[in-house]
């Protein structure tokens, strides 16, 4: 075991905890917030990856945007503190064994392929490399104009669906 | 042992602390986090003791603007005031509201205070005095800051309170909508540097990057001041108006933690600013003695921040709906014009122009811009006049 | 690469126990004398009206919606000005060209009304 | 070092937990709270693919980028259509939204 090792299994575990955490608590606000927790997790470890740039996109995008958006539409669709009730369906059993055994086959498909080993060396300044084939016409040029598009197409789709129209009010 | 220069006294020390350890007969390892830790003990002494400085200095300026003395009772010239304000927030009484998410409501203060001192792992000091220099440095800056924001909505949610609640409401609309011309605005110094590093972006000024995206800076700065909240931006804890914001329900020292995230998001920001566009710890003869970058950028980053505490002694509170279209309508559209004509201006200046000239057509293109704004607000605001009169001509008729 | 971060983790995990610290200490030293009119919720001294979780108008959210949007665009364009000394001019006109999509969204907002505070 | 394979399991059973999320849960945001956990799994396995081969050859990270405009894109929308779904009917149970059955 080295200390890369140890560190991957705490950040690994309380990442799932957060996750597992956010499936089952019953308050949707603290699920919310836990999803927050497992998403600094996920950070730390695409920071274990030496993929400092996701690192940094993860938290900037999930923790500072879409956690909050998701806590907005949390406040926005409730009314008292405390759900009431049960949060799961009636044939949560059949969910459970389903990802249960979901995660059953992909580890043991996991666990059976040889994979490569871990590169020698650095990583090298993947910024730059990233920066440079997002815009080459030889590589992902045209995803990244069109995830832009996309990006409008939902601005616009959301906004057409979420504001109130006028007559209404 | 290592060599002792007295040109950068505080990293010799630090090699020497690595090296006294590793004579110990630790491991490398071991040594290398020791060593961080020291560092990053005294660097988060350093960051939460400012504030107190930055306080007295606030309370003393902005008395002297208003024609008031200021504290002059505890100390010299009032000078251990804050201290005097710590020993009584420590000894308030803490009151949980009824009702209160008492996790998450201890957890928000915390976690603000966190965010803001994350930011300081990346600030270069000196060009060999800088925590870390990651490779997404600048970027960086801006998702540690940006759980600040999550800490509001805890603390205003786990209140119980609907003021509370409103307030975290308004706080972050305010922030998540100001964050974009900022994030803006940090493109275009990451563009001119060519890196994300916050080192290398001090070390291409060789002409402080104001000069060349004059209106980048100054959009930092608003929507800087903005992020943190302060007087003309202060309309979510006006005192005058509405009871506080999101922490009305926080008393004694988690209320002070809250307060002094606060203000040492305020110094932050007056440090980002002087590192990205003034040059951080440049000036002269840093070549020789790196120690000095300390100095010039302390320097820098006192008078952003008496700049800051200018603006907010002088200019009144501004009303919601025009804070929110000077976001949206103003600063976002100038930001996003500014990036593109940087971006097509710079790349179409001969590569073997040296960065003074570059500097100066960048400079003059900004102009360009500020004039081109100025007229098109000019049309705005006329028709606006004209509408206005026609009312009125309505009315007068009638 | 990763070892850089190391600092970051020290200093956040500083920063979490130097700001608890006075916070414990506070909840040490402080008189503690709970009364249930003291612990009842700030509201201007009246007395709490309602649920306290009311909604809030949907505007708060168009605005981070619109935030959401934005940061992704923004986001995207950081490799590209790490890149941009060594870019050829097509390709700077290509980023060029996704600000303005992203503008072109902007104005669609501007537009519609989403931008304004009712 | 870190075999893959770890990464890889760890990326599984995340995805296996907002799986579960999104069969089991009643509420549509935690469904899609639930659908943000699978996205995420699915990006940790693209970066750790990325590190795992060539790290000069950067197609991980930019499918990676990819995936987050698309998830910041469903959640926009998928949270504005909950958002106009409750101003309409006063309820966000998945169960409950059931318009369309007749």
């Amino acid at each position: 075991m080295t200390v890369s090792q140890i560190l991957f299994i705490l950040f690994a575990l309380a990442t799932l905890v957060a996750a597992y955490l956010v499936v089952t608590v019953r308050n949707l606000i603290h699920a919310a917030l836990w999803l927050v927790a497992s998403l600094l997790g996920i950070a730390a470890i695409f920071v274990m990856l030496d993929a400092s740039f996701m690192a940094t996109v993860e938290v900037v995008l999930y923790v500072g945007a879409i956690a909050i958006l998701i806590v907005f539409a949390v406040m926005l669709t409730r009314r008292v503190m405390e759900d009431v009730g049960s949060q799961r369906t009636d044939n949560w059993w059949f969910a459970a064994i389903l990802s249960g055994l979901f995660f059953a086959s992909t580890s043991i498909l996991i666990w059976f392929t040889k994979w490569p080993n871990l590169p020698e060396g650095d990583v090298g300044d993947t910024v730059l490399i990233l920066g440079k084939s997002l815009v080459d016409p030889n590589k992902y040029v045209i995803p990244f104009e069109v995830a832009s598009v996309l990006l409008i197409v939902a601005l616009i789709g959301s906004i057409a669906v979420a504001l109130p129209s006028k007559q209404s009010e | 042992m290592p060599e002792v220069r007295v040109g950068d006294l505080l990293v010799s020390l630090y090699d020497l602390l690595g090296w006294g350890l590793s004579e110990l007969g630790l491991y490398p390892s071991v040594v290398s986090i020791l060593q961080k830790l020291v560092a990053g003990f005294i660097l988060a002494n350093f960051c939460l003791l400012t504030p107190l400085l930055t306080i007295w200095l606030e309370r003393k300026v902005s008395a002297r603007f208003q024609d008031r003395l200021g504290p002059n009772r505890v100390g010299p010239y009032g000078l251990f005031q804050g201290f005097a304000d710590i020993v009584k927030l420590i000894t308030k009484e803490d009151i949980t509201p009824a009702g209160a998410d008492k996790t998450v409501f201890n957890i928000g203060p915390v976690l603000a205070v966190m965010s803001v001192l994350g930011i300081w792992a990346v600030i270069p000091f000196t060009s060999t005095m800088v925590g870390t220099d990651i490779n997404v440095g600048i970027l960086y800056s801006v998702a540690v800051g940006a759980i600040g924001t999550l800490a509001i909505m805890m603390g205003g949610w786990a209140s119980n309170n609907k003021y509370a609640l409103l307030g975290s409401f308004r706080t972050v609309s305010q922030l998540v909508s100001y964050e974009v011309p900022m994030i803006i605005a940090l493109l275009i110094p990451t563009l001119l540097a060519g890196s994300m590093r916050m080192n290398t972006i001090v070390q291409e000024q060789q002409v402080w990057f104001i000069v060349a995206a004059p209106i980048a800076g100054l959009i930092f700065l608003i929507s800087g001041i903005a992020e943190v909240g302060r007087a003309p931006f202060d309309l979510l804890e006006a005192e005058s108006e509405i009871v506080a914001g999101f922490h009305v329900e926080y008393t004694g020292m988690k209320f002070g933690v809250w307060m002094l995230a606060e203000f040492l998001h305020a110094f932050t920001v007056s440090a980002i600013t002087a590192v990205v566009f003034l040059g951080g710890w440049r000036g002269p003869w840093v070549d020789q003695y790196p120690l000095l970058g300390i100095v010039y950028f302390l320097i820098k980053t006192y008078l952003v921040s008496m700049l800051m505490l200018w603006i907010r002694v002088t200019v009144p509170r501004v009303r919601i709906d025009q804070m929110n279209d000077l976001n949206w309508k103003f600063l976002v559209p100038l930001s996003l014009a500014v990036l593109v004509m940087t971006a097509l201006v710079d790349k179409l200046i001969p590569v073997d122009f040296s960065a003074g000239s570059r500097s100066l057509i960048l400079f003059l293109v900004n102009i360009v811009i500020v004039v081109a704004t100025l007229l098109v607000l000019r049309g705005v605001s006329r028709k606006e006049q004209a509408a206005q009169s026609d009312l009125q001509a309505e009315v007068n008729s009638i | 690469m990763a070892h850089e971060w190391i600092f970051i983790g020290i200093l956040l995990l500083l920063g979490i126990v130097f700001a608890a610290l006075p916070i414990v200490v506070n909840s040490i030293i402080a008189p503690r004398k709970p009364h249930p009119l003291k612990n009842e919720t700030y509201e201007c001294g009246m007395e709490t009206v309602g649920d306290t979780w009311i909604q809030f108008k949907v505007q708060y959210y168009i605005f981070s919606l619109v935030f959401v949007i934005f940061d992704v665009e923004i986001v995207f364009l950081f490799p590209w000005a790490v890149a941009y000394k060594e870019l050829p001019f097509f390709a700077v006109v290509e980023g060029v060209i996704f600000i303005v999509i992203l503008a072109g969204g902007l104005l669609y907002a501007w537009r519609k009304g989403a931008l304004d505070w009712v | 070092m870190i075999p893959l394979a770890w990464y890889l399991t760890f990326a599984a059973a995340l995805f296996c937990l907002g799986l579960y999320a999104v069969l089991a849960r009643k509420n549509s945001v935690a469904i899609l709270m639930g659908i943000e956990l699978m996205l995420n799994a699915v990006i940790v396995n693209l970066v750790a693919f990325w590190r795992y081969n060539e790290p000069v050859n950067v197609s991980g990270q930019a499918f990676a980028i990819i995936v987050f405009a698309v998830a910041a894109a469903e959640a926009a929308v998928g949270l504005a259509l909950i958002i106009s779904i409750y101003r309409r009917r006063e309820t966000v149970m998945a169960e409950e939204i059931d318009m369309m059955k007749w």
